[in-house]
């Protein structure tokens, strides 16, 4: 299975991919959060920069890059989370 | 007598308005509201001078954190009443307010602990970046707990 | 770089503003600024309603001890930059701040236990005195820490 | 040796005496704050209410009502100061 969903990025990860969004319409289903990030990264090999770092988002939820499996179904938003710097 | 509590969060690229955010939490029944407010600060990096910040959030998702955080607040002290954040994006320069939290409680001492850990966990868990920006044009993401 | 810490104090019987008490302690060396405003809480005291607050002070001595209590924050919190307190005398009615206190800090941690501290110093020696006025005409001078 | 001191009164001591001030033309000095408290009682005997609540203040500076002794010049404050209750 696959699933068409929109990648948001934020902070240092729109500089490195160049983007604020796009949309991914093969994205394998259910897939581990570590191969999600594969996946994004051999698209933006810069992402390289936040391996470590980074954290994603799946429909607003945080989820680390790892074992943990996720489903994505059309139109989920997954976001690509740098080290948060509110207040 | 006692009122529905109230948990509001905004995110602008207004100025902040103190007056705003306490009027918010405001209450007959409450005799306390503690308030912090997160400035930028005048700072030397490196020999650069930072003469603003720069934010951006994932404003759906930091709403819906700021529901969790307000939950948790009040899990940790059930005495809370209202509870208001007020964050900016955008550019943010030198000496302005990039944030104001205030929480009215009936005492003071749980809201005062209580704004402590929110104040902790909005910067550990809201989906919010800021950059700092130099007067060499220069420019880096920040990171909290560094 | 570094200021001059200012320590403010002003008893008055107009409406306190959050946004003063604020502004006085500004500074762009400070990240932080920790607040508190005590408000008169609505209450019920033997079947009687709390309707307001009377104030009063011994002004020159107010002003006085305020210092002693700046003295004492900034030899405990030595980041404190600045202080304010603006505190309220005359009729206070159900809803309206009484007291404003704000400090401002390089980082928020000091500020917030300086407030804590100070708002309890206050109460312990500043020589200010309320009268609770109650629906029925009656009314009945408080006691901190009763 | 006598001074003529200001008395002031505030909170429930003003409902008590009557009186926002008052001067007071002989006080012996040196003087116990415990027998400058007894010579206000004197005058004034409804603030024996707060007896044992109240606490002075001489030149602006609190002193207990006790052995402590207290110089007082012509023209000093001497203030009467019931339990605190700012903020």
């Amino acid at each position: 299975m696959t699933a068409q969903v929109l990648v948001l990025y934020f902070a240092q990860s729109v500089e490195l991919t160049g983007l604020k969004e796009e949309e991914l319409p093969d994205v394998p289903t259910p897939i581990s959060s570590r191969d999600l990030w594969t996946l994004l990264l051999r698209r933006h090999p810069r992402l390289a920069a936040l391996q470590h770092h980074v954290i994603l988002a799946v429909r607003q939820q945080y989820v680390a890059v790892g074992d943990q499996v996720v489903t994505l179904a059309d139109g989920d938003e997954v976001a690509v989370v740098p080290p948060l710097s509110g207040g | 007598m006692s009122e529905e509590p109230r948990d509001v969060f905004k995110l602008s690229r207004d100025r902040l308005s103190v007056q705003e955010v306490v009027d918010a939490v405001s209450s007959a029944s409450c005799g306390a509201i503690s308030v912090f407010i997160g400035t930028t600060r005048e700072d030397q990096v490196e020999g650069r001078k930072v003469i603003g910040l720069e934010y951006e959030a994932y404003e759906l998702m930091a709403q819906s954190e700021f529901t969790k955080l307000c939950d948790d607040i009040r899990a940790r002290w059930p005495t809370v009443t209202h509870i208001c954040i007020h964050h900016r994006l955008g550019w943010v320069k030198v000496g302005e307010a990039s944030v104001a939290m205030a929480i009215s409680s009936p005492h003071r001492g749980d809201g005062q602990q209580a704004v402590q850990h929110g104040i902790s966990q909005l910067k550990a868990k809201l989906p919010i970046w800021k950059k700092e920006v130099y007067d060499t044009q220069e420019a880096s993401w920040k990171e909290n707990g560094e």
